[in-house]
């Protein structure tokens, strides 16, 4: 080498030193799961569309959706979100109306009769039945579709939904169900209204001219209920107050009713009675949920629901059971009730205290029951064994039987949400099409999502989260539906909000503070998921990039 | 070669005189040199210059010891014990002084055989407004050595000065050169 | 055409025909008058350039370093206490490579405080690595100035005129100052080939390894050595121009069968030189007028010196605990000459003690001894020395009267 | 976790690197400590800055790393001279574009021992004579390419090599200087702190003093790993944590009056910033009185600047201290 006049140099020659040999640890960028991920029971993954929403794609954003769950204008109304109880960005400010982005997303695809892209499968693609055209159902046909598989449903009900019709029009209105099913049974899917297992068709049937059965048949059989045996003789169940009203839009006379349970079927029907001008009370052994102490003890009903509820002046008495029926004659006066909590026995396990010397008379002229339903066995009873559910594993497989699965509120263990059962279908129907075509059955991912205290909150403002409008208690009226939806700025406001847990935000951080410009940006190379690739050969391994990263992207490895 | 030593003190421009007076013989085809002998004195303080003429080059760069002429612009520095030392035997005085060439040697009690009084402060104050005496006792030391012509020194103070300074010098020296004698030492500048 | 000139006024009138871009000024005695004088040229529109008053000598260096970098002729002018505060610069300048031109305004350096002229500043910086080019008197620091432009940017060395400070440039004189065409003829434009320029971004000023530094250096001394050329050169140049040498390398004055000669740097030569016409009963001697100190002449020195047998080095600077500071690599360049001369070592004129033409009837005297003495300051007053150093000064006096009062 | 690690070619790397969509005034390979704050600094003035400048960069880590002879990471005419003259050599470099009529603007870099200490005197004169400068320090608080020994920037009670913290003595005696005060006494156009906490500050104020015609001056708050004793991936956490507790003033000063700070929307406790950092660690004995009392003292200091620089926030503010960082999708801030 020829020393230089002066020693001076060429410009950019340090190039030549690769500055990556002092690493002892290195970047790398770590996708990890986000909480609202890894918390939905559909396997929806909302920062993916929030992401796309963030960017200006809310047709992107609805088919990144998609492809988990078909239902979004439904889900979006109906679910319990527990992707918002698990979203970081709540130990913040407050965490992502992500149910409304959902729904929104939902609603455009409605509005703009967006189609799912999916291709209609071969005729001499294998052949599945499904029963029940519930939520469960028709995720799991949809999904078999999507894999290139041919589907016929046989729903014993004149039209496809299932349980969606049991669920109020204020809260779901009955054409977005329609417009939903319909879009989904567009996409190929052969429909059989009217077909009842064990009436019309049978389970050896299906077994022989299908290649799987997936059974979705819900839990329609309302729980028996009883007050140390006793009834009242014109009793009203849950379940079947729904159906009525679902049907023909009316409620039995009646002035004042107790509702006898804390999920949203409870609620649903309390809400209804209230609409109609009944004194409404509901009693329930769970405990009225506090957003800032959530308990396992909590009513199971949605908190938004039970919020509006108590809006639109139901009463609830949490914390207590029914102790005695009051009759006059076989005709119900009123109901005693105690306080009760659950408490802990020394096993740890929970059961129910009821507090001596509590007791109160509620004056109801109803009592209605709305404590849970059961699988109808009918048809199905070899494969139920006497079980009240079937038994699963995890790709919803009935235990002993290779092509039959099952999903949705009939499985032992199931919360009983239609995001739940949407899981299950999409679930039973990748591991029925990986056996058909001789796949590796899907794996799951089970690995804690990403903390909190992984995240950089220096990088991030406070920002309110975007409220839909409700309607006020005095215009809750009939059907009107009470939540409005969010406009699309508001909703691209809401998506950005979105922390991108262990995601790339692509907020150039990276790219920005390191030191040794060990960072490169580029859309046509990264991958992953990112917008930046590491150039190892100068890479010292500071760490700079993993500490700043605001959403925990990347991470430090030793070498 | 003639050598002339100048002493002043800072603030009479000294060095000026000096170097107007090494300036007026160039310009008449002389060679010439000048330089204040370099000290670090500010305003009021004495101060020496040295001119030396010649018709050839002048390479030496000593100082003057032995100078052919004082030219003393300031009475008081007579008082100075070494101000005449060096002085060549025959060699003259010019003394800024207010008494005349008659009365000052006797009322100082010096030889009066080679020292010339001009009372330029005086003049400079009447044409100059200031008493700048310098330009004054050249125009006189010309007038007595006839070394240089009167306009070579008008032309050495036209390079250095303009507009009313110029003139107001020119009518200064112009004045002196009245008052003086002429070619009193002339003998002594051919030697 | 001959104008009488004080030496100050001629050097800024002279870098104004070298059409630098950039000029530091700082003043420091004697070389203020420098500064001044080109600060008047650009007040009255006779130079354009940008003069910068910097606050410091320090500051005056790293600005036309800095301004030569990026592409621009330069000057600016120190003396004493200014070189040394930029000597730091100094050398980076000359390491960078960068040209320039700088005048020494040669003074004494404190402390004690002296104002006055010897050459111990540049001698001070004498390792720089700037070429060091000598005048001894005005003629010479104009002629030489527009070559040491030529020569600067011909070698990318700096160049350092040294002038004696107020012995040349507080002395009017009749000096010829160059028509403007007849410089611009000899000095093309300054085109800087390592120039900072954003279209071709080099760094400079980098560090270089132990790996790469001896062959900085010896490129760096070699570049000097070979600037002994481009300095006769230029010198030739100049003088088919104008008619006048400036010295080239060293010169010689005086009868070719001389055996005494006096080798001096600076405007000493012209009063030795009228001294020798004064002292006509002296032997007769050469005068060798060292010109350029950086690069060393040694072959021209051992030419300039055939026939010697006395050769007295005469300086204006010390190095103390040693002496003489010239005079040791005149002896360095001399060794095994056959027939070298003997070589006395004296310094005269420090701080500006005036060096009468008597100085050289006493150098005659002083080299009448059967060896060479130790360096001695030739005009040094013993009897003046402080009571408790009185010891040291031995070279020059009775030595028996010194033991005494030691 | 599947890596990444060698997916990408050299080739494409090679071409990415070309294609990057910002000015790279300092290329990789560069000898920095990890986590360099100063490093990251200098690449982001350029960035901001553009091709179109020279730079005069005293003696300091700066240079070292960046300059190993026959390599530079520099792709901007660039130089080095001394220690002590970066100002003289901008103002050189200045007087010579100027003189040439060129457009090319001036940067001097210099740390802040070059530019507090000994190369005070030039740029005190190259602000005076208003040269067309943008002069940067990047204040890293101590002579670190000597081995992290005190400068009268570094902060009162810190320990360094030359002010040890010992039984008689708790680390420095004396406070930071307030160099921000003091140029901007020289009456200059534009003087301004920030952090390299604060990349779009950092880079807004840039481009803010590249248009300013006359002397302009930036004072970057960077971190140093090695001399401050944090965690390298830290550097930019520390830098934060200066200019939320007060300690860091992020101001900014017109012809030496307050033109703008970032407020600090919650000012944190002082012990938040020095217990992440060793050279304050002999603060944190809590058996030590005097510890205690500089512990309350660097708050004073803190409290005192709040007060002075009117950095108390009110409410969120996008410019603030909590806001001046915030990160979108798509990296928009950042522009």
């Amino acid at each position: 080498m020829k020393l230089t006049r002066g020693g001076f140099a060429y410009p950019g020659t340090t190039l030549g030193y690769k500055t990556g040999t002092w690493r002892i640890q290195h970047p790398e960028h770590a996708h990890w799961r986000a909480p609202c991920h890894a918390a939905c029971p559909a396997g929806e993954d909302p920062q993916a569309y929030l992401a796309a929403l963030d960017e200006g794609n809310p047709r992107d954003a609805w088919e990144i959706l998609i492809k988990v769950n078909p239902l979004p204008a439904i889900t979006g109304r109906v679910c319990p979100h527990p992707c918002e109880a698990g979203c970081n960005r709540g130990q913040y400010d407050e965490p992502l109306a992500i149910h409304s982005i959902e729904r929104h997303l939902g609603d455009e695809a409605i509005a703009h009769q967006w189609l799912y892209p999916v291709n209609k499968p071969s005729e001499k693609a294998p052949h599945v039945a499904v029963v029940g055209a519930g939520p469960a159902g028709l995720s799991a046909a949809y999904h078999l579709v999507r894999q290139g598989i041919q589907v016929t449903i046989f729903d014993e009900m004149s039209e496809p939904g299932g349980t969606l019709f049991t669920i109020p029009d204020y809260r779901l209105p009955r054409q977005v169900v329609r417009s939903e099913i319909e879009r989904l049974l567009d996409t190929g899917i052969t429909l059989q209204s009217n077909h009842k297992l064990g009436r019309n068709i049978h389970l050896q049937e299906l077994q022989q001219d299908y290649a799987a059965i997936f059974l979705g048949p819900g839990v329609m059989k309302s729980r028996e209920w009883s007050v140390d045996g006793v009834t009242p003789n014109d009793l009203h169940e849950g379940l079947h107050l729904l159906k009525r009203w679902s049907d023909v839009s009316s409620v039995p006379d009646m002035k004042s009713a107790a509702v006898i349970g804390g999920g949203n079927t409870a609620i649903d029907i309390a809400r209804i009675l209230k609409r109609n001008g009944v004194d409404t009370h509901i009693v329930i052994h769970s405990s009225l949920p506090d957003p800032k102490n959530p308990s396992e003890d909590d009513m199971r009903a949605i908190p938004r629901e039970i919020e509006q509820a108590l809006e639109e002046g139901v009463q609830i008495h949490d914390h207590h059971g029914i102790k005695r029926l009051i009759l006059r004659g076989e005709k119900l006066t009123g109901i005693e009730i105690v306080r009760m909590r659950k408490l802990r026995n020394a096993a740890g396990r929970l059961h129910r205290v009821a507090f001596e010397g509590t007791e109160s008379i509620l004056h109801v002229d109803q009592v209605i029951p709305a404590i849970g339903q059961v699988i109808e066995a009918t048809g199905m009873e070899n494969l139920l064994n006497g079980s009240s559910w079937f038994k699963v594993n995890e790709w919803g497989q009935i235990a002993g039987k290779d092509n039959i699965y099952a999903g949705g509120d009939a499985i032992e263990g199931n919360g009983g949400t239609v995001t739940e059962a949407i899981g299950n279908g999409r679930i039973a129907a990748e591991a029925i099409a990986a056996n058909l075509n001789k796949n590796e059955l899907p794996t799951f991912n089970k690995a804690e999502p990403i903390s909190f205290t992984s995240l950089n909150m220096e990088y991030f403002e406070p920002a309110p989260r975007v409220e839909e409008a409700i309607l006020p208690v005095e215009e809750r009226v009939g059907e009107a539906e009470i939540e409005s939806g969010l406009t699309g700025r508001e909703a691209a406001r809401e998506a950005n909000r979105c922390f991108a847990c262990g995601n790339c935000l692509r907020c150039d951080n990276c790219w920005t503070l390191c030191p040794d410009s060990a960072v490169l940006k580029t859309d046509e190379v990264a991958f992953d998921g990112s917008y930046y690739v590491f150039d190892y050969d100068y890479c010292k391994g500071c760490g700079l990039c993993a500490s700043e990263c605001p959403t925990g992207y990347i991470r430090m490895l030793d070498e | 070669m003639i050598e002339v030593r100048i002493h002043g003190r800072g603030g009479q421009g000294n060095v000026v005189a000096a170097y107007l007076l090494a300036t007026a013989a160039i310009n008449e085809g002389w060679h010439a040199q000048a330089f204040p002998a370099f000290g670090a004195e500010r305003r009021g303080a004495p101060v020496v210059a040295f001119v030396r003429l010649n018709h050839t080059p002048i390479k030496r760069r000593s100082q003057v010891l032995a100078p052919d002429y004082l030219i003393i612009q300031d009475e008081a520095l007579m008082n100075v014990p070494s101000i005449t030392d060096g002085l060549k035997s025959g060699g003259n005085i010019l003394l800024n002084a207010a008494n005349s060439r008659d009365q000052y040697p006797t009322e100082n009690n010096v030889d009066n055989s080679n020292l010339i009084t001009l009372p330029a402060t005086h003049l400079a104050q009447q044409y100059l407004g200031r008493p700048v005496p310098n330009t004054a006792l050249l125009s006189a030391f010309l007038k007595l050595t006839d070394l240089l012509p009167h306009s070579s020194l008008i032309q050495s103070l036209e390079e250095r000065f303009t507009g009313a300074v110029l003139e107001k010098n020119i009518a200064l020296i112009e004045a002196a050169a009245e008052t003086i004698p002429a070619n009193l030492w002339k003998q002594n500048a051919n030697a | 055409m001959l104008k009488a000139l004080e030496g100050s006024q001629a050097i800024a009138q002279t870098v104004a025909l070298c059409r630098p871009q950039v000029v530091a000024a700082y003043p420091i005695t004697p070389q203020t008058h420098i500064v001044e004088n080109i600060a008047k040229l650009v007040a009255d529109g006779k130079m354009d350039c940008e003069l910068v008053s910097v606050e410091s000598e320090f500051s005056a260096a790293s600005l036309v370093l800095g301004a030569a970098s990026a592409g621009s002729r330069t000057y600016t002018a120190s003396a004493s206490q200014g070189i040394l505060l930029m000597s730091e610069v100094l050398y980076n300048i000359a390491g960078l490579r960068v040209p320039m031109v700088l005048t020494c305004a040669n003074r004494a350096i404190s402390a004690p405080l002296s104002i006055w002229n010897d050459q111990q500043d540049s001698m001070a910086v004498r390792d720089a690595g700037w070429i060091q080019l000598y005048c001894a008197d005005n003629q010479e620091a104009v002629d030489t100035t527009i070559q040491a432009y030529r020569i600067a940017e011909a070698t990318e060395l700096p160049v350092m005129v040294c002038m004696d400070g107020f012995t040349l440039t507080h002395t009017l004189e009749p000096i010829d100052i160059p028509e403007q065409d007849m410089v611009d003829s000899y000095l093309p434009p300054f085109n800087f080939k390592r120039a900072l320029d954003p279209a071709n971004p080099t760094s400079v000023g980098t560090l270089v390894s132990p790996d790469f530094y001896s062959e900085a250096r010896h490129s760096h001394h070699h570049a000097l050595l070979d600037a002994a050329d481009e300095i006769i050169a230029a010198d030739n140049d100049w003088k088919q121009l104008s008619g006048r040498s400036a010295g080239g390398l060293l010169s010689v004055d005086g009868p070719d069968d001389a055996r005494i000669g006096i080798l001096t740097l600076g405007s000493v030569f012209g009063t030795l030189s009228e001294a020798r016409d004064e002292y006509t009963e002296l032997p007769p001697t050469k005068l060798i007028k060292l010109r350029s100190y950086r690069p060393f002449p040694v072959d021209a020195l051992r030419h300039a010196c055939a026939g010697l047998t006395e050769l007295i080095v005469l300086e204006r600077a010390i190095s103390p605990g040693y002496g003489g500071i010239v005079s040791a690599e005149v002896q360095m360049a001399l060794s095994g000459k056959p027939d070298m001369p003997r070589i006395h070592s004296f310094a005269v004129g420090l701080g500006g003690r005036d060096i009468p033409l008597d100085i050289y009837r006493k150098l005659h005297a002083a080299i009448k001894v059967p060896e060479p003495r130790a360096f001695s300051i030739i005009d040094v007053e013993p009897e003046k020395l402080p009571v408790e150093d009185h010891g040291i000064e031995s070279a020059n006096t009775d030595s028996n009267q010194q033991r005494s009062i030691s | 976790m599947k890596t990444n690690k060698r997916a990408v070619t050299a080739d494409m790397l090679v071409h990415l690197r070309k294609n990057q969509p910002r000015f790279e005034g300092i290329e990789s390979g560069h000898r920095a400590c990890l986590g360099c704050g100063e490093a990251l600094a200098a690449r982001l003035v350029t960035e901001a800055a553009g091709p179109e400048v020279m730079i005069a960069n005293a003696t300091g880590c700066l240079e070292i790393f960046t300059t190993p002879w026959p390599e530079s990471a520099w792709r901007l005419p660039w130089m080095h001279s001394l220690f002590e003259n970066t100002g003289a050599i901008a103002a050189g470099m200045e007087a010579a574009l100027k003189a040439q009529g060129k457009p090319t603007k001036v940067l001097a870099f210099g740390g802040d021992g070059a530019t507090f200490d000994i190369g005070f005197q030039a740029l005190s004169g190259m602000l005076e004579r208003g040269h067309n400068v943008l002069y940067v320090c990047f204040d890293n608080e101590a002579y670190m390419n000597t081995g992290i020994q005190r400068s009268s920037s570094t902060p009162h009670a810190a320990m360094t090599t030359t002010s040890p913290p010992g039984s008689e003595r708790m680390g420095k005696r004396h406070l930071k200087k307030n160099i921000l005060t003091i140029v901007a006494a020289h009456q200059i156009p534009y003087a301004a702190t920030t952090s390299v906490a604060y990349a779009s500050d950092l880079r807004k104020k840039v481009r803010r003093a590249m248009e300013i015609e006359g002397p302009t001056f930036l004072q970057i708050h960077s971190p140093c790993p090695l001399g401050w004793g944090h965690d390298s991936a830290h550097s930019i956490k520390v830098a934060r944590l200066a200019v939320q507790t007060g300690l860091f003033p992020v101001i900014e000063l017109e012809r030496s009056e307050l033109i703008g700070s970032m407020p600090i929307r919650h000012p944190r406790p002082v012990t938040d910033y020095l217990k992440l950092q060793q050279r304050f660690r002999h603060l944190f004995n809590k058996d030590d009185a005097r510890a205690v009392e500089e512990l309350a003292h660097i708050q004073a200091l803190a409290d005192h600047n709040i007060k002075h620089y009117c950095l108390d926030g009110e409410g969120m503010d996008a410019l603030d201290s909590d806001g001046a960082d915030t990160v979108r999708r798509g990296g928009m801030r950042w522009a």
